[in-house]
Formats: C-alpha cells, structure tokens, sequence
C-alpha cells in the first residue's frame, strides 16, 4: 500500500522541493520539523510559498530570514511567549514578503477544499474586514440559500492544495503510515497535499492501521511520500509529550535575529555547520 | 493594592465582563483571560465548559484546529477573549499592522482567527494591557475585523466589553461606541481621556475598579494556580500569589 | 466538561427524542445502535427522519416497518449481503414513505456543513443525475472561481443539522467521552447533531481524552448527551472486531419481514416482547 | 469451461478491462471486482493500490466514510466498479427504481456513491451478472449517474466498460454507445442481442472471451483466496477453488 522509500536521510527526504514550491506546514509545538527546516535553508532552495496551518512560528521565521521563502499565507506568524517573529516583521515592514493575509478557520476550510477536490469552501465571518481587500481571489456571494428577498453576503475561498506538507510526528511503520494522533489537522494537510513529507522520532514495530488503537491517529502511507528518522526533529520547539520548547533556545533566537548580523551569526551556528545543528 | 497582583485584580475583571455563559474559550498566549475564565467557572451557579487553547487539560477537541471555530460557527462558544495591536472606538480591531498595510510600522503577527471569531462568538471581550494612544486609536489602519457590520451580515457575535491595564468599557451595540464603566485603582479619568486615542461615552463620576474580593483571590490562588501551572508556568509564578503568601 | 446524566437506561436516554425528531445514524456495522432502535420502537415515537451516514440497513427498515420513520435520506437501504431492505422496499414501493434521494457523498459534504454551522457545501458530480429533480432544496451554481467566461456548473447541498446522532460505540469513560475510534463519520454525525445519543459496550476506566493514544479516537463529552451500557448494543448487527453479524438472524428477519404479518410476528417476539429483545 | 468458476471467469474478464491503474477501488459486496482488482495487482508491472471497501484489511483510510471520495475528488483513485438494477445503452445507471419513481417497481436501495464516483473516477467498470432486458433497458427510468455530460460539466471520469454474465462490451466516448468486445463461452450473438434491451455495435464475428489462464487462476486461487477469506468467505469458499481441487 505504499511506493515510500523509507526512512532517508533528510537531503534524500527534501529532494523532491523544488524552487517555487508550496508547502504547507503545521501551527507552532503541534509537529513542526525543525531539523528538516534547517536541512532545506542548507539545500538552497528558495521562492517556496510557506502555507500555516494556521499560523507559523520559528520555522518560518528561520526561512524569511534565511531567503528560502518568498510567499506566506498564515494567519499569524507568532512565537508565542517570545513574541513576533522577527525576520518575519523585518521582511514584511521592508516589503520584501508577499503576505497572504487570512484568518485562521479559513486556512482550515480552504484546506478542506482542497483534500476534496472543490474548488471551494464557504465560511461565515470576514465580510467587511480588510482581508478581503488584500484577497481578491476570494469571493463574496449571496448565500443561495437565504430566504428569498434576502441578501446574506458569505465568502467562497478556494482551495488549497500545496505541493508537499512537511511535518514531524511521533511514529511511523514500516509500511510508511505516520501516527499523528490528536494532531488531526496534520491529516487534512497531508491529504491536501497529497505528498506529505515526514520526520519522525521513532519507528513504531508493527502495522499502525492494522491496531485499531493507534488507527485512529494514524495517517495512511497513501499519501505520504517520504520518510525520515529525526529524533528531538522539533528542537528548539517542544512536541508533544516529548519535549517542551527549549526556552532559552528560543530567547536566544529573538535576540539574535533582531538584526541581520544577528541572524546570521545564527544561521552560521544552528543550521549551516552541519555539525552544531544536527 | 499590595494584597493582589495586576494579573489577579484584570483577571476579576474579565471576569466580571462574562455575564452568563456556557462555554468560555480562551486563545493561545492568554494566561489573564484563561484565570478568568476558571474564576467564571468556580462561581458560576450553573456549569461551564472552559476551553483553553494551547493547554492539554482544558482541550476537549479531537478533530484539528478547525474544530473550535466549528465549535463557535455552531454558535456553542458564548464568550471569547481578543486583543489588538490597534482597537478604535468603534471596536474595530487590527491585528496586522500600523501604517500602509504595504510598509507596515510595526507589523503585527496576524489576525489569527479573528475575523472569524468576532462575529460568531456571541460576547467577545476585547483585552490588551496596554493602555495608550498607540494602541487606542481614532481609527484603525486595517481592520482584521470590524466592531459591528451591517444588518444583513450573518453576525450572532462581536464586542461586549473592552479591558485595559487602566479601565474597563462596555460596548455599546447600538450607538457603536465605548463606554467607560470603571477605573482600575491607581488611574484616574484625566489619564483615561489623555492616554485614550478616541472618544468614549462617560458619566461625570466615573467608579473605581472593585478591588477582587477575598473569595475571589482565594479561587485564584487555588484552582486557577493549580489548573493553569502546567500552561503558564511562570504566571502563576509572578502573578497568582501562593497561599504562603496571600494571607 | 459535561453535564451528561452518565450511563441511563434506554428508556431513559432515548428520552429527549420526541415526534418527527430527526436523526443521523451511522452506516450499517459500522456502530449502529440496535437495541436503542429496538427501545424507540417501544417508546412508540412516530414521524422521525432518519439521516442514514450515508447509507442505513436493518435499523431504518425496522423503524420503517415499525411506522416510527416517515423521512428518510440515505443513499442507499440496504442489508448488504442479505438484500434490500424488505420493509423499505414495500413501502417506497406504496409510496408510504418520503425519501430524499441522495449519495454518500452528499451526505458526508452536507453533515459537514453542518458541523461547522456553514449554510452550505459544494459537491463535484450529481450534475445532469435525476437526483437533482428529486432535490429542489439543493442548487446548481456556477463556480465562481472557474476561468473567465466559461461555465462550470456545481452542485451546492444545503446542511445538514439532526437533532440527535444516536450510534453504538466501543467505550464511554465516566467524563461522557466516546471512543469511536476509525469510524470517524460519527464524530462528524455527532457534531453535525450537536447532541450524541450513545450506547456502548463497555466502560472505560480512566480520562479517554487525557490518554494520547485513545484520544485521536474520542468523540469529546462536548457532544455528548446521553449514554447507555448495552452489551452487544449492535446485535444482530456485527460491531468492529468484537461480534460479527448475526447471519441467520438476519436471513430470517429479511424472510419474515417480506410481508406484513411476518414483520409484525418479527417484532412480536424480537421487539415489542422486551424479555426475548433485550 | 469445466476447470474455472463462473466467479474466476468473470474476474478474468474485468481485470481485462481495467487498464494501467495506480489505484482500485472496489465498492461494498463485490467480490468478483475484489478479486479482478487484486488480480491486476498482482501482474502489474508497477505498484497498485488496492482499496476495498467493507474490508478492514484493505480499506487504508482513517478520516471516515468521506475519505474514500474525497481521495477519488483528488484525482487518486483510477479505477472503480459500479452496477446498476438498471443500465442503458448510454450507460446511464439507475440504482433507484424502476417504473415511476413515486411508484417504483421494484424499488432499487438507492444511489450510493454512483452520482458523484462516476463523475470523479476516471475508468469506471459496470458490472452486473445479470444480462436481460430487465437490466439492460433502452432507456433508464431514473438517472442516478449519467453515462456522459456536456463539455462545461466538470467529469474527469466515466464508464470504460460493461461486463455481465455473459458478455463484454467497451464504452465509447464519442459514440456514447456501447461495442460489444467478446461473448463469453456457452453464449452467442443472437442470445446477447436478444437478451439485451438497448442497440449496441458490434462486428460480423464476435471473438468469444478467453478463457481464464492458469497464471491468473493460481493468482487467484492463492493471493485473491487468502486476502479474500475475511470479507467474502462464502465467495471464496464456493468461487475460487482451492488448490487441492484446482488441479
């Protein structure tokens, strides 16, 4: 049920991005793959449209500033406790960044769409707000089931449906399905997707869908396309149960990455010298 | 004012703006209104369910993300709390940036779920500490989402009541403008008025801010300390007073 | 975070549902609530509509033959194996009965819609199917978002909200969680509803929600407004891996319920006669 | 005729039909296209999914009902296998009824996933054992899925093929009619003309099915019988002969 080549290496799990590529990733702490991150800013791949599912943190953060991003739609880019993404704020007051502006549930809904094949998805809220200014490729219509002689303005998104979704999870077998768990919207965005691209901790002996325990929470080899073994592959951000965010880590990132220099004596330290970051 | 931190005294405050609810959720990086909440709960004659977004314990929801603002468009949520990086005195909120939305200074992270939220959650109550010009403005430069829409937007929700560090405002729904209900101790009206960039309604008495009572500071010193550890850990730290020290 | 009144008998958990009520159930073995179904055609309710997810068996033939459903939409009665729907087909046959014609699909969109309080979804296909003449509630639109000056006509289904889901499940824990595990349509059922009628096998000793493995496949308490223990609650129904369908049975009930008299004598001894149904 | 079964002949027949696939997917009750699907599997040359539902062995999705079409929606699904209590000769199916349909006689159980996968799956094979004028109509009295659309319908997929009981025939596009492909052995034109209610091409001289090989006899008789034996035990029990009598 699976044509995976399992468990690569992170340079053999990212070959597929491409300049230009879109990707959709998951919100800050729920299954962010740092260590694939890192891995991608050493490719040199850049122009890739970063998707938040629905907002975004460090990671993309590290790829504004490291030039590998030129496009998000997220609805936020925060760090939560340690504030703003600073790359992000600098790239976006400089106008150096194509922001598609959003709102949370309409990331969720578009990526529903697009796991579906519609070419949209209605959402209540929004009308009025300055988001639609700034997306004119969402439409406002009259809600065609409004009682007649009403006029109930509702906005159509379409769909979203990125190359790849790059995330971290707990498990994944042999046969290439990924235990998510309770991390649900990491499924919508891999069937969204179609070709999920997944670091995992560690390798889960047996057959996730045949367990009808770990079947729930399990993504099915389907629609994942590679495989890498990372163990702490979240670091600095904490995942799960597993580990917290690394807060000092994280201080640490914020006050580097105020200013350019800062960032990339960081990017020389974490990420670039293979040895420091791995 | 020594017997209770800043964090304690908004935290009744919030929680004073709820009104009757079944659900309260409360969003990422929130530890006030999350207190709040859990003092609405612990109070309250009947039960409500309190939703802590970014807590293990108080996150019931086991279908993604989409699933707490399919929650609210199933109108289940009765209050939510929002901030701004810019509110005006039509309770329009901004979360995205000062200035041409193309050169921004500063820019905001986003508008999170905002412009979905706002209109679908009966009572938002808009919360942000800082009480100024800055932040408290004529008009905002881009609106994540408006403080009211006109009648034929589907719009069960929107605002109820503003709290700052310095005051609190209810909402006006009808004449779409604040007004100031209390003062927190420490502030006055001409602070209010110099350091609020748009006009309010008031009366020429404005009250003070109740200080939290005894049986209010001792629900947050105890199960809102407990509840809320695991979250925010240094909140309850520097805020929530421990019981050693709340006598 | 509930206020269910834990663990009632049936009677009492069948409660809330008064005439023309309407009600989403789940497909066949896939958690259908029989003895509960047994129980509502004893509480002697009438004019229900029965939202089959998506498609229904025994359970709404039974409440068919029973005079208890009026309406049903489902996209499909029927026994599998065992045939049509005896009952149904007699009565769709007399014209006894109305149906809103429907595909499984369809119902999966519209119940989504329903979760998230949308008006509406769109759905691919349907398009120049009789189905279309049958549903004067749904609408064909042009997709807003085809190219400029073409003509893409989808289909868009108004949603579904029940007023119950009412469905058999693995386990229940003492907060009013549900473990319903991969047959996640009933979650969506379930928040479509809003209030989830449940049966269950079995208890749950311990927090469904606070255990990482189990939660992926729990229905939350939020949902949640009734619960009953009913051991082999799907009988003669196959239930996931712990009973399979009762073939005889089933045989002899398509037998015996192709005329009237052998339905009645059916419910005689199987239904209304609570020492023999139980 | 004496060495294979009625059931090992016609999954024959359908894996013929099925073409180059990443992915089959087999509805509910079909074992015959089980086995054709699990038959093509088998001697492709590349990998291929095989999705059935109603079994728990290959049924790899964890998102619900939906999944299944949502992944056909996507495009992900190559191959599927519908039936009809009616079929005609554009191959539009009726799985409702047939005669008036608020007085049907008899009633079909309905449409299942037929109007929206014959829209989304790119080759889709109709099966139906059985070949009469009951089933095979001039023209369909209800259109649960149409056999083609108009150019601005959005429709990826369509019907390929029709296999019954007793013959093959290809659908074709332009023409929307069927073309008779090979009569299966023990039948002949005139019973195939006389038992079907709707024109369709055909040659001079029909070429008689093949009869199943021992290569796709053994397929079935190991892999199809034992991945098989959950879901349909009856149908292998009856259907694909063990290897001690295959002999």
């Amino acid at each position: 049920m699976t044509r995976t080549t399992l468990f690569q290496d992170l340079d053999a799990l990212l070959e597929p991005i491409g300049d230009g590529a879109s990707i959709v990733v998951p919100t800050e702490t729920n299954g962010v793959a740092m260590a694939a991150t890192r891995a991608l800013i050493r490719k040199g791949v850049k122009d890739l449209t970063l998707v938040g599912g629905p907002t975004s943190g460090l990671q993309v953060d590290l790829l504004i500033g490291a030039g590998v991003v030129s496009t998000i739609e997220c609805a936020a880019v925060s760090l939560g406790e340690f504030g703003i993404g600073p790359r992000f704020r600098a790239a976006a007051e400089a106008g150096r960044l194509t922001i598609r502006e959003t709102t949370c549930p309409a990331v969720h809904a578009a990526l529903q769409a697009g796991e579906k094949g519609n070419p949209f998805m209605p959402l209540r809220g929004i009308v009025g707000s300055d988001l639609l200014e700034r997306r004119p490729d969402w439409r406002v219509i009259d809600n065609p089931f409004a009682s007649e002689g009403t006029h109930d303005p509702i906005v159509l998104l379409p769909a979203i449906t990125p190359d790849f979704a790059l995330f971290h999870a707990a498990l994944a077998d042999v046969h290439g399905n990924v235990w998510v768990g309770r991390r649900r919207e990491i499924m919508t965005m891999a069937h969204a997707a179609g070709r999920a691209l997944v670091t995992v901790e560690g390798i889960y002996d047996g057959d996730l869908l045949a367990d009808e325990t770990m079947a729930p929470g399990t993504l099915p080899a389907l629609y994942v396309e590679g495989l890498s073994v990372q163990e702490k592959g979240s670091w600095p951000l904490g995942f799960a149960d597993a580990y917290p965010t690394d807060a000092p880590h994280m201080r640490a990132y914020v006050a580097a990455a105020k200013s350019e220099e800062g960032f990339a004596r960081y990017l020389d330290e974490f990420v670039l010298n293979r040895a420091a970051a791995a | 004012m020594a017997d209770y931190s800043r964090g304690e005294l908004l935290a009744t405050v919030l929680a004073d703006t709820v009104g009757y609810a079944r659900c309260i959720t409360v969003g990422a990086v929130s530890p006030i209104p999350a207190a709040a909440a859990l003092l609405v709960r612990e109070t309250a004659a009947k039960p409500v369910d309190v939703i802590i977004l970014g807590s293990t314990r108080h996150f019931p929801f086991t279908d993604g993300g989409r699933e707490v603002f399919d929650f609210a468009g199933r109108g289940r949520i009765d209050v939510f709390f929002l901030g701004g990086g810019q509110i005006d005195g039509a309770a329009n909120i901004n979360l995205v940036g000062a200035g041409p939305w193309d050169a921004p200074k500063p820019r905001f992270p986003g508008s999170f779920g905002s412009a979905y939220l706002y209109y679908l959650v009966p009572r938002v109550i808009l919360f942000r500490e800082e009480h100024s010009r800055r932040v408290l403005v004529p008009k905002v430069d881009f609106v994540s989402a408006p403080g009211s829409s006109p009648p034929e937007v589907h719009r069960p929700g929107g605002p109820a009541a503003l709290v700052t560090g310095k005051a609190r405002f209810a909402f006006d729904k009808e004449r779409r403008r604040f007004r100031l209900v209390s003062i927190h101790p420490g502030h006055d009206l001409d602070e209010i008025v110099a350091e609020t960039g748009f006009d309010f309604d008031h009366d020429a008495d404005v009250p003070a801010t109740p200080a939290p009572t005894d049986a209010q500071l001792a629900i947050l010193r105890s199960v809102a300390r407990e509840e809320l550890a695991d979250t925010y850990p240094e909140f309850v730290r520097d805020q929530l007073a421990g019981p050693a020290t709340a006598a």
